[in-house]
């Protein structure tokens, strides 16, 4: 696979090859690098990105300048440097943003000043009600409840008991179990969400309660690293013979099979937003070449990487079919929000970012599962059914990219 | 040639604010040498540079032909010296027996026994609050254990500040006794007291102090006979 | 001795205003007016954020320098006051003033319940229960999240969040800037009062013994409690002033480990002096900033932070202010030789 | 006047004071005794820091029992205390004025008052020095200042002069000596130097193990041989 | 009505690292009146340490052993160093000095570890038995056993040899113990060690127990202290039962409905239970 992304030349914008030297336009991005963990490998993608298509001519003559910020994990500083690039350096739209904080903690200054922003990942439940922020993710509800669904399909009338569990963050925890339990209830079957405060360490405890519910499958619907003492207390008491093991796709990275460990071979599905790293699509392998080409050695090449890779391309795409000179604020949300369809086969079905008042446009994608220290692939696309997407639904049938 | 403790061009300062200016002050064995002075002079300060406790900017202080300047206070301690501080500072959360055991815990547990029973001949008072909590005896109680301290150890020298702090007459007449014993058998005793009178009556020496300067040196006699040196360093 | 004279002596040296302070109240109402529109939106939403932390930090400080309780919670108190103003303004659409006093007096009584079993103990224990009570009030803040605009007691709203409602006279940044300063400067007169008057000889008793108080005829536990809810309100109303800064306020950003680096730069700023604070918040907002510029790693933030505090602790319990005075006063030494060898 | 009834304090096994029974009507009045013989137990008790397990106390016939330990400053009730208690970060005028702010001052200004106090104890230069750069004498003497500010019933002084050399002990005693008149409180005084005690009180109380062995004027009591054999010792012959 | 069996037991483990590192501020405390918020973040730099020589292929013992005295050494070498120097500013700046301690340690693992999924491995994690239906690791049960023999043994050193005698001369009065002829930093250096060993054992345990997570681990000090206050910083044998108490009570809480997700409000409520029953009886001794 890496040859085959040497191989290939990255493809960006025009694809002219000539660098940009007009007038810059300025785009930022909001991430968080320093603090609990490092979240910003959709930046750096949306960075390189960018940089690749300065090279290939930018936006018919302009390059982009790209401005990514660190909100560290703190809304107080997310919003300073909302302010510093919205309203000091003029960005025409944010791109690639990765944050839990910065969908809140923003949004009056993304309404306020009407810019879009092209997220590659949101987390909490603002990222995905908001007018004017459009995440290329499908976020941790979609994913939960795909993950289940996955589950059930694979063992037909085997599951009818469901627990999810979340950290008890707002707009995060319990939100995010609440399409997996209300689709397993429609199902007739019945679930639990269990809220656990990120500050507790007792993993046994929870499993415990878990367990108490008599599950036939466990979500467990955490951050990675509060992922690993939970799966290591499951092992603890044997649970992998009992029930069935999944998780979103904040779960889906390549050091999560090594730190469970081998007892968990092939005993765990995890959900993908986006098709895999390694499918070896043209996409896929152009995102890899240009993060290959124009990005850090020591950037992760990971799902949240190709977010990011594809909020850039999008709205890359998306100015390069605007005039040149007439690329302001207001032009640049207005023609991002007539985006009714944009395709790669990163995605399991088209996306786009369209009027609505929210945006929730990824929520159909693969299932993998934990194999020989891996996470391989299953084949085919699982589409959510949370109930919570009826609107998004009707709305994909104004533009008609649903049936 | 050199035995006793001997001070010489002390300077200290506490708090950045110079209280010792150049002291000159032997101690010899076998003697009990008085050191008398206004409140603030800096008796308590001289006692608290020998005995290590605070660091002194400059000077030598010797103990047998033995620099000690500059060690600190157990150092000092094991070398023979035992210093009382003012305002009876005991072990507050310990017991009395253990305050007395913490004393002499270099002693083996024959000798320290023996050392104890020694101490609490001296003072009978304490016998019955050995399992006390020190820090709820009282003024003079406390004052009794720290000298029961600085007995038990044997030292070859001994500063006792305050001797009389807060002790009744009856335990200040027994202590005198003491004293001139542990002349007697070679310690060398540096006696700070506010009761002139006692001290001038058992001190072989005597040594007058006046804002941080030693000014007047010599034998009691002097002093009594000539009490105008003394009401001058009081009044100054 | 005149009655005046002895009615001009500073109480408490940690106190004394600098002379000629006219002149420096005029600068400051000049720089009041002119510095927020020199500023980029990036510094102006930072010094914001620097004014609420500078109150915050003022509630510490006196607490520590005057009674000697050390609170380690004050961090989580600005949160409960942060709560209560969004949900005041959310919910009842109440002023900004309403909410911001409503911020103070909550957090106060919210400080109190829980402050109160320790105020009677020493120091030590004083400053681990109120580390306990910050980790308590991040776990009920991480429960219950922030009132975006909802309708009931915990005001989420299932729709689009609402931010908190600006001060009529203060909507943009450069305004809000200017009322949070304002607020500042009331705080400031707030605690000055306190420090100047009979709380602030009782509190020096207290903290020079509780016997010597108690003998002096001190209410010990009444004056500690009102030391502690001075503190508490201070903290809400930074919390509220923070909140209309930012607009809302996230759970995540109360923990406990925040309330400790509050405590800790307030001792690096300088706990005794009245520029303290001011220090403190900057530390607290500006110099993160200023790494963010730079793109230092956070974690190096926390140990540059940890270090300084050891130094300040060792070095110079005054803090940053205190060296600063220092360094005042021996320049206005020299210079006050050179004058007299001058002529 | 003190009136103390079988007063009995028990510390766990130890009795600080023992079935105490005593009128003490005299204006000043001395309370000496060996060591640990109850003196600072009996201050205690009367200033609330020690509660007393039998018996009752009480000043001009009001129970002590009934007022509060802060309160009982405001009752007029002071004392100094053997580690002296300066506050250090004030100024000697707000160190009387911090006691002022809690008792009763009879709508007097308080400026004079505080003048007053400083001159009588001899403090008057030094209304605007900190606590901290007071010397250890002068500290002691401001002690006294504030436990005889605002309307004060008792004074009790505890060991004022221990450690002091002679010529400030003789300003003590002056002071000691001028109290009651200057403020009518009367004064109970502790200490360990026979001279100042003969020199000051009119009346001595003597307590030994709690309770007490002799009382009445002082020369006569200081003369008893039960007290010269239980406190005075043999000092007088080493003298 | 949860059957709540499965609780305790899983609750005694974690409650005997707080046992472990709860002892170990009472140790520190009595010896050199610190009260030592850096417990926690000393525990996470063994566990920290113990992690990267396993993860390196180093065996299992050493890598315990290596993380212990890693954690025994920065607490000593924060004793010897730092620590004098603060001996006689007061008891609540000499504690807040470890918190400054336990925001270095906590900034150092985050820069150079950060907060990465991992998990630390002890080979007694693959050894267990059934007790009251839930299956308990070797690794569990070690802890326990461990907490209760490091607690008797720290005893009888305190009450029995003359270093111990000398801990609590030493936490009375730093400068009269030394004219009194206690050396100083000999026996504060003991201190040190004991409590960085018993932090190094409790780190290396929760984080096997429990997140290997340098934040996480520093805070886990919070339940320990609120058990050294349980035992008034002084009472081993109550330090003990409070930390029991304490880390039981958090599990036996989980499955309660409503106050199950607040439960990490248990030591805040056992401290403030503890302090309510001192008071009941304050005296003044003052003279
Ligand atoms: N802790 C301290 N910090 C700063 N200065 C001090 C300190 N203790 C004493 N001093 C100063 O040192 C000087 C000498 O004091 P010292 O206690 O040695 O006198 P002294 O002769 O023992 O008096 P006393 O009769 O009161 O015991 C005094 O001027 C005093 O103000
Ligand atoms: N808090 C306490 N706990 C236990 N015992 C105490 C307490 N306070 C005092 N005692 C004991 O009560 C007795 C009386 O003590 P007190 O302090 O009243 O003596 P005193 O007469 O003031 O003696 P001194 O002249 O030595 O100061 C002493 O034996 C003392 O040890
Ligand atoms: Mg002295
Ligand atoms: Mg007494």
């Amino acid at each position: 696979l890496g040859s085959a992304a040497y191989a290939a030349d990255p493809k960006c914008g025009a694809g002219t090859g000539k660098a940009a030297t007009g007038e810059p336009i300025v785009v930022g991005g909001i991430v968080s690098i320093t603090g609990p963990d490092n979240f910003s490998s959709s930046g750096l993608a949306a960075a390189a990105y960018f940089k690749c298509l300065n090279a290939n001519g930018g936006v018919n003559g302009r390059p982009v300048k790209y401005l990514l910020e660190d909100d560290a994990w703190n809304p107080e500083q997310s919003s300073q440097v909302a302010a510093k690039l919205i309203r000091d350096q003029k960005a025409v739209a944010l791109v690639g943003n990765m944050s839990f904080v910065d969908c809140g903690a923003n949004q009056g200054i993304y309404e306020k000043e009407d810019i879009m922003v092209i997220a590659g990942v949101g987390v909490p439940r603002d990222c995905f009600f908001q007018k004017n922020y459009a995440p290329t993710n499908a976020g941790p509800r979609v994913s939960n409840t795909k993950a289940v669904m996955d589950v059930a399909r694979t063992y037909p009338g085997k599951i009818k008991r469901v627990v999810c569990i979340a950290p008890n963050i707002p707009n995060v925890g319990e939100w995010s179990c609440t399409g997996a339990v209300a689709w397993i209830k429609k199902q007739g079957g019945d679930g639990k969400i269990i809220a656990f405060d990120p500050g507790s360490l007792d993993a046994t405890s929870i499993v415990l309660e878990a367990m108490a519910f008599r599950p036939d499958v466990i979500s467990v619907g955490t951050p990675k690293g509060l992922a690993v003492p939970i799966f290591a207390a499951a092992e603890e008491q044997g649970l992998a013979e009992k029930v069935h093991f999944t998780g979103p796709a904040s779960l889906y990275n390549p050091d999560f099979p090594h730190a469970i460990g081998k007892y968990w071979d092939g005993k765990v599905t995890v959900d993908m937003e986006l098709n895999a790293a390694n499918a070896g699509t043209p996409d896929t392998l152009n995102w890899l070449a240009v993060m290959d080409k124009y990005g850090q050695g020591s950037d992760p090449r990971d799902t949240f990487s190709q977010a990011g890779y594809l909020a850039a391309r999008v709205t890359a795409e998306t100015l390069l079919k605007m005039d040149p000179a007439k690329i302001d604020r207001a032009s640049v949300t207005t023609a991002l929000r007539n985006v009714n369809r944009f395709e790669s086969d990163m995605f399991c079905s088209p996306w786009y970012i369209g009027n609505g008042p929210r945006h929730n446009a990824n929520h159909a994608g693969p299932v993998s599962q934990v194999k020989d220290g891996k996470l391989v692939p299953k084949p085919g696309c699982v589409e959510s059914e949370d109930p919570e997407l009826d609107d998004v639904h009707a709305f994909e049938k104004t533009i008609g990219i649903a049936k | 040639m050199s035995a006793g403790l001997t001070v010489r061009g002390l300077n200290l300062a506490r708090s950045g604010k110079a209280v010792l200016h150049g002291i000159d002050l032997a101690l010899a064995p076998g003697r009990i040498t008085a050191l008398l002075g206004a409140n603030g002079a800096g008796k308590s300060s001289l006692v608290l540079a020998i005995a290590g406790v605070l660091p002194a900017t400059s000077g030598a202080i010797d103990l047998d032909g033995r620099s000690i300047a500059g060690l600190r206070p157990e150092a000092i301690r094991a070398s023979g010296l035992a210093a009382v501080p003012e305002g009876h500072q005991v072990l507050n959360e310990l017991s009395v027996e253990d305050n007395l055991k913490v004393a002499g815990s270099h002693l083996s547990r024959s000798a320290l026994r023996s050392a104890v029973d020694v101490a609490l001949g001296t003072f009978p008072e304490l016998r019955e609050r050995l399992q006390a909590r020190s820090g709820n005896l009282s003024g003079g109680q406390q004052q009794m254990v720290a000298l029961a301290q600085a007995i038990i150890v044997k030292p070859r020298y001994l500063l006792a500040d305050e001797l009389s702090f807060g002790l009744a007459p009856v335990v200040v007449a027994r202590l005198v006794p003491v004293l001139q014993d542990l002349a007697a058998q070679g310690v060398g005793v540096l006696l700070i007291e506010q009761f002139t009178h006692i001290a001038l009556k058992i001190a072989h020496a005597v040594y007058v102090m006046e804002r941080g300067r030693i000014c007047f040196s010599g034998e009691p006699l002097e002093l009594i006979e000539n009490p105008a040196i003394l009401h001058s360093a009081y009044l100054a | 001795m005149t009655d005046q004279s002895l009615e001009g002596v500073p109480s408490i040296r940690a106190v004394r205003f600098p002379l000629r302070w006219g002149v420096l109240c005029a600068a400051a109402l000049i720089a009041l007016y002119v510095i927020p529109d020199a500023l980029s939106n990036y510094w102006l939403r930072t010094f914001i954020s620097a004014a609420a932390l500078t109150i915050a930090s003022l509630s510490v400080g006196p607490l520590f320098a005057q009674v000697g309780m050390v609170s380690l919670a004050q961090f989580g108190l600005l949160g409960v006051g942060g709560w209560f103003a969004l949900r005041i303004s959310h919910g009842l659409g109440a002023p900004f003033e309403i909410a911001l006093l409503c911020a103070g007096l909550s957090a106060a009584l919210v400080g109190l319940i829980v402050g109160l079993p320790a105020l009677r103990m020493r120091g030590l224990y004083l400053a681990i229960i109120t580390l306990m009570m910050a980790g308590a009030i991040q776990v009920l803040i991480s429960a219950f999240g922030f009132p975006d605009g909802g309708p009931g007691i915990l005001g989420k709203s299932t729709g689009a969040r609402l931010m908190m409602a600006r001060p009529f006279v203060a909507q943009s940044d450069q305004a809000y800037l200017r009322y949070a300063v304002v607020v500042t400067v009331f705080c400031y007169l707030l605690v000055l009062a306190h420090v100047r008057g009979r709380p602030g000889r009782a509190w020096a008793m207290i903290r020079r013994s509780e016997v010597c108080a108690l003998a002096g005829g001190v209410d010990i536990v009444a004056y500690k409690v009102w030391a502690f809810a001075l503190a508490g309100f201070l903290a809400g109303v930074a919390g509220a002033v923070l909140a209309g800064g930012v607009g809302q306020l996230d759970g995540s950003a109360f923990p406990a480990s925040q309330s400790i680096m509050l405590f800790a730069l307030t001792i690096v700023g300088g706990a005794y002096s009245w520029f303290g604070p001011i220090i403190a918040g900057l530390m607290l907002r500006a110099f993160p900033a200023l790494l963010n510029d730079f793109r230092v790693d956070g974690n190096i933030a926390t140990m540059v932070f940890g270090i300084g505090l050891l130094h300040a602790l060792i070095t110079a319990p005054h803090g940053i202010a205190g060296q600063l005075s220092d360094l005042a006063g021996r320049l206005r030494r020299v210079l006050g030789r050179e004058r007299k060898a001058g002529p | 006047m003190i009136e103390i009834d079988d007063l009995t304090v028990q510390f766990g096994g130890v009795r600080g004071l023992s079935e105490l029974t005593a009128r003490l009507p005299e204006s000043v009045t001395g309370l000496v005794g060996p060591n640990g013989a109850g003196k600072t137990t009996l201050i205690n008790v009367l200033s609330g820091f020690v509660r007393p397990t039998a018996g009752r106390v009480s000043i001009d016939g009001q129970d002590l029992k009934d007022i509060a330990i802060h309160k009982r400053a405001g009752f007029g009730i002071r004392r100094t205390f053997q580690n002296e208690q300066v506050v250090e970060n004030l100024t000697a005028a707000d160190n009387i004025r911090a006691i002022l702010d809690n008792v009763p001052i009879d709508g007097r200004p308080r400026t004079a008052l505080i003048e007053q106090a400083l001159e009588f104890v001899g403090l008057a230069a030094k209304g605007n020095v900190l606590g901290r750069d007071l010397n250890a004498y002068q500290r002691r003497m401001l002690e006294i200042a504030r436990a005889m500010v605002g309307r004060p019933r008792l004074v009790m002084m505890d060991e004022p002069g221990a450690g002091l050399a002679q010529h400030e002990s003789e300003h003590l005693r002056d002071v000691i000596r001028q109290l009651h008149g200057h403020c009518g409180a009367q004064v109970l005084l502790v200490d360990h130097d026979v001279d100042l005690i003969s020199a000051t009180c009119m009346a001595t109380l003597v307590l030994d193990f709690g309770s007490a062995i002799a009382y009445g004027p002082t020369a006569s009591v200081l003369a008893e041989p039960k007290v010269r054999e239980a406190y005075l010792g043999m000092l007088e012959d080493a003298t | 009505m949860p059957d709540f069996t499965p609780f305790l037991v899983s609750g005694l483990a974690t409650a005997a690292t707080y046992v472990l590192s709860g002892v170990g501020i009472v140790v520190l405390y009595r010896a050199s009146g610190v009260v030592n918020f850096a417990q926690g973040a000393v525990g996470a730099l063994a566990a920290f340490i113990s992690w990267v020589i396993v993860e390196r292929g180093g065996p299992a013992e050493l890598s315990w052993i290596a993380g212990i005295a890693a954690a025994a050494a920065v607490s000593f070498l924060y004793g010897r160093v730092i620590a004098p120097r603060l001996a006689y500013s007061d008891p609540v700046m000499r504690a807040v000095a470890t918190l400054s301690f336990a925001l270095i340690l906590m900034g150092f693992m985050g820069y150079v570890w950060g907060e990465a999924p991992r998990r630390l491995r002890l080979p007694t994690d693959t050894m267990s038995f059934d007790l009251m239906g839930v299956r308990v690791t070797m690794t569990r049960a070690i802890a326990l056993a461990l907490g209760v023999l490091a607690t008797c043994v720290v005893m009888a050193f305190l009450s029995y040899s003359r270093v111990g005698l000398q801990m609590r001369a030493l936490a009375s009065n730093r400068e009269l113990s030394a004219m009194l002829g206690v050396r100083v930093f000999h026996v504060d250096g003991w201190a040190w060690v004991i409590s960085g060993v018993l932090a190094g054992v409790s780190g290396v345990l929760l984080a096997d127990l429990q997140r290997l997570s340098g934040q996480a681990l520093t805070f886990a000090v919070i339940p320990a202290i609120a058990a050294a206050v349980i035992g008034r910083f002084v009472s081993l044998p109550a330090t003990v039962a409070g930390g029991l108490a304490i880390g039981v009570c958090e599990a036996l809480l989980t499955p309660v409905p409503i106050v199950g997700p607040f439960r990490t409000a248990v030591p805040f409520l056992f401290a403030v239970g503890a302090l309510l029953w001192m008071q009941r009886k304050v005296t003044f001794v003052y003279r």
